[in-house]
């Protein structure tokens, strides 16, 4: 009985998201919706509900195949139907599947560059005459017209209309359509969700080949959708990180699409207004994050040797917020109103009305992802405030835990700024507050100010982890302790103050206070120090080492080759007077792409190679991996290089397009548009290049050698569980105790370390717990 | 097919096994997201850009239901717990204190980082739009002896603090002043439930009737603070007459209904009217305004909140089920509870008396 | 590289330098690490007896530590610093008596003679004129208030096909470009300049153009403003 | 749970009153006319009664705080207040950097920076 129930409030609950997910994408943004009248497909209606056979169409002027570009002046003329009172006697739509229409006379007006109709004084006629200019290319080109024979009563009763199609050759013959990038965009996320579907399936069906049915299926999925054991939860982060990293994927290439020369017309401007918007959020927020915290959920209790998270429930929560976050922040997409704000979003145009409706919706997605960051924050530095086993002091505790330390703080102090922001915005947008309206006083700045509040610790909230993984891998490839611990934890914790005091750099041209802007300038030189201390000990620690070339390895040497370069592009923005030109280019779109690509994604990539056999049991296949490795460093390196010198000569980013130097005026040079062409095809092997690392996940997975339980010999209390670990990861009735090769703990503590002692250890412990 | 647990197959809708570790499976996360992003889309799609469209309420209306249903499920699985596997921390600091107490301290310093975003806004705008008295007092126009002047009809963009009304005349400063004493002896109240639901040596009955009660006067100051805040900003109230201290029959006139809201671009005030000619200063106060409601809106939104884990603890305690054991729970509500009394502390001065 | 300003080319060659410099070092370092400290096929050592659950000796050096907290700041400082100049060149008060670079607004018929000083590495000049302009979603509108037709003119000129404006100006003079949106944010580039500053609504905020080269370069829209962004663009002219 | 007495009596109703009593006064200082006390310092009103409200909302804050929020007293108190108190500087820097800051144009280096000498 109690199996059943839980199966069928299961199914609802399935039944509630599927549809949730099928309408909501679908859902147009509010108000407005899908334009075109759709008089394509379902005709002039209006006029009456079906066509008439009577009303005799003919189109003249048109050869019976065209030579490209030439001009072509085509006649519209219909009979039948109701008699011709002289005057409101008919109209026609004449739409071409290629070319373009030149408008003649007054009787008939474009209204797009292939459709023309009638005009209101055309609608005395039943003939009408257009310019017809055939297109280049060379392919069949198709014909819609359509005509009303009207009886001049002013009414739509006793009209009459019909439709003739015909098709004129050219000399290449039928070509493909062109695709909507809409269409484009949906069919890739609806064959990634599908593939993801059928590889859920599978692997439960590998989990108990012998009962592949609906009775052990529906528990199955109710478990993993009311699970609040961190590992579970830290999968489904990944499982959710992976697919939008993938989602992500799909919209830079896109992107890239448009970009690989200039002046293409693969997307409109809307569509690359809001692909890049979107671009931009699904990385930072829907595949970075829910990345870090996988790896967070999975490792961090492990590290510490606690049995699971403080709040496990709230841990589910956090999870929870963000499908649905995703959910509305793709409000409108495939309607054409999805958000194009980019994601700084900056007012005054967020709130106004030329800006996409789906922006609203964007901004609700990103108000529960706040949300569930807020969640994820206290849960984690409650966990590893309180749960650390016994011996571990702040100062003995893993590096990969110090980095979420760390990175949490800075997110979780952060972030209230930018979601006080977003509620501003939501409310401008809804009820009409005024926060942004600038005719009212609004400050467009204050929006600035609370995002890069936020914004700029995020950016180190994102690469943080990764410094925590690649001290992990490389101390334990290289089977070296990491040198200089203690600076290293120093450097982190300064890295995390810092973020705070140097948000100003994002603007610096913006008319903020430029004594902040001063301020900001001297603040921001001072990121090199804390980083170039970190990168130092990584190159220390290999000293004397003997390092054992893994494919973790390989990941965490290229993240210091691409880390370092981005850490030094970096360097050029604090300069004022430099910013002053490389603000907003792609030498920025460079920059951040070497930190966050060659520094988040790298070093989630050496994690996961890293521990992956903790996580399933499974070794990871070493070829493929160095495969992965090879294909991807080089076709990145490919993509963003040429970045930064594009962005010098001038190429700014967030654009649609990039204009190319003519006889009047001074532009990018020719070359420009080449390396463009470079980083697009390179983009596109980076892209496929993932794919052996999402096939080496899943035929490892089937198929890979069973892990021992410390594969890569190292310290921390995750390899003291066997692979994969059990639930409860630890027994919590025989907690894990550290023990520490080092003698120091024993030394009696200093007078300072007394007074903190006495400050940081609450004498009667009686007291406290009850 | 849930694997390890060898005892007892998860119940993600009923009570917790609260035997420790137990994998205790919920569907309320899961219902919780899915309600809240009914109601932000319901929100979205009702109002936009200050237009109404009812047709969407019911959608918000069903995401309430959902966080609600969502909320009962917590609850169910909550209401059993004794106290007994209080998690409590074994890490240097903070070791022996409960767990749960030191999330919600960390959960109180993002809080405080809320609010702090919306004083920074507060503090920007106040200091950068000129008041609308100093604009007042500068005079009417005049193109050769006063160019900066205000004109009759033209309104002028400035900063109208909210206490500009309140502050005016005592009895528009009651409800605030009334509020401000409800939350300082609810305060006290959960303070003083904490302290017999602690006690040892009571027995249960008078256990269960103390913290009973004093919960339910929590909530009791806690939704007249709710009340007294729409009174204050919708509906305004009635004055009788009391001929003793000299007071007159009148009304008093709520915020809304003087003008005070968030689309008042023609904003006028009985003070701003020059004496000479009688002409009116019309003020844009879009800005002060939207700040004024949304920052003690969000105070608001936190006793609402507020309210809604009261109503389950006042349950809890009327089935007597909080004893020294778990008393420590009441703590920490008892701490949020706190907290939004001390922003409370902060908010009235700077919204409702500077 | 660059070939922007000579204010923008000094800082960026100094800069490049350095970073070639660290860059040398930094992967100088990496590579004889990684292939010199290597294991031998097969062989996992454990040089420092990591061991699962035991907190691993410590391996630290302060000196060294200390060492490469201090370069990384001296090189900062040192950034900061040659920054530091230009940057009053570029953020010039507009009058000479507050330190301005520029001198005062010029009288009719003065001439500006704005050069760079090769001795001081900065722009100098005798005085400056003044223009505005004004971001529209999605134009440029330039005001030339009362100059000359020489010094600064407005008209209209084919980019890529569409009409845009195009403003002119004179070679060797400075300008203080006086900037307003009339409604949401913008940024004019003058890419060959080097330089651009946000234009907000409601709010003045102003740049120096330094029209020192003859050139006709395009002006671009750098700050996100909605569907017209990317073709945003203006003529810029700069005449002898 | 409090171990100490204020005066003698139980520290919550000690609290409740203080409070009650604090908040009294606020009340007045905005309802009572003071501009005779503000002119003798040669200021407005409105600055006094702020001044007032913020001395006033300071034990205020502390009394809540150290009373019913257990920050003083307990064995868990010091930790507990130092985690509250963590937040203080991002708190500042906030309020600095967005509460107290205006756009502005740049004309000019901000003059605290400009020593006059330098250059290269």
């Amino acid at each position: 009985m109690e199996r059943k129930t839980l199966v069928t409030r299961s199914m609802v609950a399935l039944i509630l998201i599927s549809i949730a997910m099928v309408v909501s994408p679908a859902v147009n943004s509010l108000p407005t919706g899908v334009g075109g009248t759709g008089i394509q497909s379902s005709g002039c209606n209006c006029h009456s509900a079906v066509p008439t056979a009577t009303v005799d169409i003919t189109v003249d002027g048109l050869p019976e195949e065209y030579n490209a570009s030439e001009t072509y002046t085509v006649t519209v003329s219909f009979s039948g139907g109701p008699v011709e009172s002289g005057i409101n006697s008919g109209g026609f739509n004449l739409w071409a599947s290629g070319g373009e229409f030149s408008v003649l006379d007054a009787t008939v007006e474009s209204r797009a560059p292939a459709e023309v109709t009638h005009t209101e004084a055309g609608n005395d006629y039943r003939t009408w005459t257009v310019e017809w200019i055939a297109p280049s290319h060379g392919r069949d080109v198709d014909f819609i017209v359509h005509v009303n024979s009207v009886n001049g009563d002013g009414a739509n009763s006793g009209d009459e209309w019909n439709r003739y199609d015909l098709t004129v050759a050219g000399s290449l013959g039928p070509g493909l359509d062109p695709a909507d990038p809409f269409t484009v965009l949906a069919t890739l996320i609806i064959i990634s969700g599908l593939l993801l579907t059928i590889t859920i399936l599978y692997g439960f069906y590998r989990t108990n080949p012998d009962v592949f049915d609906w009775e052990h299926l529906a528990p199955w999925i109710a478990d993993w959708l009311t699970t609040t054991d961190h590992k579970k939860i830290g999968t489904l982060y990944f499982v959710q990180g992976l697919f939008f990293l993938g989602v992500g994927g799909i919209l830079a290439m896109m992107i890239r699409l448009q970009l690989a020369g200039p002046d293409m017309g693969f997307i409109s401007q809307d569509q690359y207004n809001s692909f890049f918007t979107l671009h931009g959020t699904t990385m930072i927020f829907l595949a970075a994050m829910p990345l870090i915290n996988g790896f967070a959920n999975w490792i961090v209790p492990l590290q510490i040797g606690a049995p699971d998270l403080a709040l496990p429930r709230i841990n589910a929560l956090s999870f929870w917020l963000q499908p649905f976050a995703a959910l509305l922040i793709f409000t409108g997409v495939f309607s054409g109103q999805g958000a194009d704000t980019g994601w700084t979003g900056y007012a005054p145009y967020i709130v106004s009305t030329g800006a996409h409706t789906g922006v609203t919706m964007w901004v609700a997605g990103q108000i529960m992802l706040v949300a569930s960051s807020t969640l994820t924050g206290i849960n984690f530095l409650t966990t590893m405030a309180v749960m650390r086993a016994e011996g571990m002091g702040w100062m003995q505790m893993p590096l990969f835990t110090w980095s979420i330390l760390v990175a949490n703080l800075m997110l979780f102090l952060s972030i209230p700024a930018f979601g006080v922001g977003l509620i501003q915005v939501y409310l401008d947008r809804t009820i009409s507050t005024a926060f942004y309206d600038i005719a009212a006083g609004g400050d467009p700045l204050l929006w600035s100010h609370l995002f890069w509040y936020f914004g700029h610790p995020e950016v180190y909230v994102v690469i943080v982890p990764a410094f925590g993984v690649i001290s992990e891998v490389l101390a334990t490839s290289a089977r070296r302790s990491i040198f200089g611990y203690k600076s290293m934890v120093l450097a982190m914790a300064g890295i995390g103050i810092v973020a705070f005091i140097v948000y100003g750099h994002h603007m610096f041209t913006s008319g903020m206070s430029p004594n902040l802007r001063f301020i900001t300038m001297l603040t921001t030189m001072l990121v090199a120090v804390p980083t170039g201390v970190k990168i130092f000990n990584w190159l220390k620690t290999l000293h004397g080492g003997s390092l054992v070339y893994r494919t973790h390895t390989l990941w965490a040497l290229g993240f210091l080759v691409t880390f370092t370069l981005g850490g030094i592009s970096g360097m050029f923005f604090p300069s004022i007077t430099m910013d002053a030109h490389l603000h907003e280019t792609y030498f920025v779109v460079a920059h951040f792409h070497y930190v966050l690509v060659g520094g988040t994604v790298f070093g989630f990539f050496a994690a996961i190679y890293y521990w992956y056999p903790k996580m399933t049991g499974r070794m990871l296949d070493e070829k493929l991996g160095t495969l992965h490795f090879l294909t991807a460093f080089v076709t990145y390196n490919g993509i963003f290089w040429p970045m930064h010198r594009l962005g010098v000569i001038g190429m700014p980013r967030r654009t649609h397009t990039y204009f190319i130097t003519t006889e009047d005026f001074t532009a990018l040079p020719e070359w420009a548009a080449d390396w463009n062409m470079f980083i697009s095809v390179c983009a596109f092997l980076f892209f496929f290049s993932n794919f052996i690392l999402v096939a080496n996940m899943l035929i490892s997975l089937v198929r890979g050698q069973k892990a021992p339980a410390d594969p890569w010999g190292g310290w921390s209390f995750e390899w003291m569980t066997a692979s994969p670990p059990p639930t409860p990861s630890f027994d919590w009735n025989n907690l894990p105790v550290l023990k520490d090769a080092n003698e120091h703990i024993a030394n009696e503590p200093s007078a300072i370390g007394r007074w903190f002692n006495r400050l940081m250890v609450p004498e009667d412990q009686e007291e406290v717990s009850h | 097919m849930s694997d390890h647990d060898d005892h007892h197959a998860p119940q993600p809708w009923g009570p917790h096994d609260w035997h420790h570790g137990a994998p205790h499976n919920s569907f309320s996360p899961l219902f919780l997201s899915m309600g809240v992003a009914i109601s932000l889309f319901g929100l979205a799609a009702a109002w936009d850009y200050g237009t109404y469209n009812p047709g969407h309420i019911p959608t918000i209306l069903l995401g309430l239901l959902v966080v609600g249903f969502s909320m009962f499920i917590w609850w169910r699985q909550d209401i059993s717990f004794d106290g007994h596997y209080d998690p409590i921390s074994t890490g240097t600091p903070f070791r022996g204190i409960q767990v749960r107490k030191v999330a919600t301290w960390v959960f109180l310093m993002s809080e405080m980082m809320v609010f702090t975003s919306l004083f920074s806004t507060y503090m920007r705008y106040r200091l950068g739009i000129e008041n609308c008295g100093t604009v007042f007092e500068r005079g009417m126009f005049d193109p050769v002896t006063n160019p900066t002047g205000w004109q009759e009809g033209v309104a002028v963009t400035c900063f109208e603090p909210a206490s500009h009304l309140i502050a005016s005349s005592w009895w528009h400063l009651a409800p605030g002043a009334v509020n401000t004493f409800a939350l300082i002896l609810s305060s006290f109240t959960v303070v003083q439930a904490l302290r017999y639901a602690k006690m040892p040596d009571l027995d249960e009955e008078a256990r269960r009737k103390k913290v009973y009660r004093y919960l339910a006067s929590t909530w009791c100051l806690a939704v007249l603070f709710l009340t007294l805040k729409m009174v204050e900003w919708f509906v305004g109230f009635y004055v009788p007459e009391i001929s003793f201290i000299g007071l007159h029959e009148h009304d008093i006139v709520s915020l809304v209904d003087e003008g005070y809201t968030i689309n008042a671009d023609h904003y006028q005030h009985h003070s701003y009217i020059d004496e000479a000619t009688g002409a009116h200063m019309v003020a844009n106060i879009q800005v002060s305004a939207s700040l004024f409601y949304v920052t003690t809106g969000t105070h608001g939104a936190h006793v609402a909140g507020g309210i809604i884990g009261l109503t389950y603890m006042t349950f809890k305690a009327w089935k007597g089920l909080y004893t020294p054991a778990n008393a420590v729970s009441i703590e920490y509500f008892g701490l949020y509870w706190h907290f939004v009394d001390l922003i409370w502390v902060l908010v009235f001065p700077f919204f409702y008396l500077y | 590289m660059g070939l922007i300003t000579p204010l923008y080319d000094d800082l960026w060659n100094e800069y490049v330098l350095w970073s070639a410099l660290v860059g040398l070092f930094t992967f100088g370092w990496l590579y004889h690490h990684s292939f010199y400290y290597t294991a031998k096929e097969g062989e996992t050592p454990n040089i420092d007896n990591l061991e699962v659950g035991v907190f691993p000796k410590e391996y630290d050096n302060l000196k060294l530590e200390f060492a490469w907290f201090i370069a990384p700041l001296m090189l900062i400082i040192y950034l900061t610093f040659i920054s530091w100049a230009p940057l009053d060149n570029l953020w010039s008060a507009a009058s000479s008596e507050d330190g301005g670079h520029y001198g005062n607004e010029c009288a009719a018929g003065e001439s500006s003679n704005l050069m760079f000083n090769d001795d001081t590495g900065l722009y100098e000049a005798d005085c400056y004129e003044v223009f505005g302009i004004t971001g529209y979603q999605w134009y440029w509108e330039f005001d030339c208030f009362d100059l000359s037709e020489d010094l600064c003119a407005v008209s209209t000129t084919t980019i890529e096909g569409k009409d845009q404006p195009l403003i002119s100006l004179k070679a060797n003079t400075a300008y203080l470009a006086v900037m307003d949106s009339n409604d949401v944010t913008h940024a004019p580039w003058f890419v060959s300049l080097g330089i651009k500053e946000d234009v907000l609504p409601q709010q003045t905020t102003t740049q120096w153009v330094l029209a020192d080269n003859v050139e006709n370069f395009l002006l671009l829209c750098t700050e996100y403003c909605g569907d017209d962004h990317a073709y945003m663009i203006a003529g810029v002219s700069v005449h002898a | 749970m409090a171990h100490y007495k204020i005066l003698g009596k139980d520290p919550y109703w000690m609290n409740f009153y203080g409070l009650m009593l604090l908040t009294l006064i606020e009340v007045a200082a905005v309802g009572l006319d003071l501009s005779d006390f503000a002119a003798s310092y040669d200021t407005t009103e409105k600055v006094v009664t702020l001044w007032i409200l913020t001395i006033i909302a300071i034990p205020k804050f502390i009394m809540i705080a150290a009373i019913f929020m257990h920050l003083y007293g307990d064995a868990d108190s010091k930790i507990l207040t130092l985690t509250a108190l963590f937040p203080a500087f991002f708190i500042i820097i906030m309020v600095l950097f967005i509460g107290l800051t205006h756009p502005d144009a740049t004309t000019g280096l901000p003059d605290w920076c400009r020593p006059g000498t330098y250059g290269l």
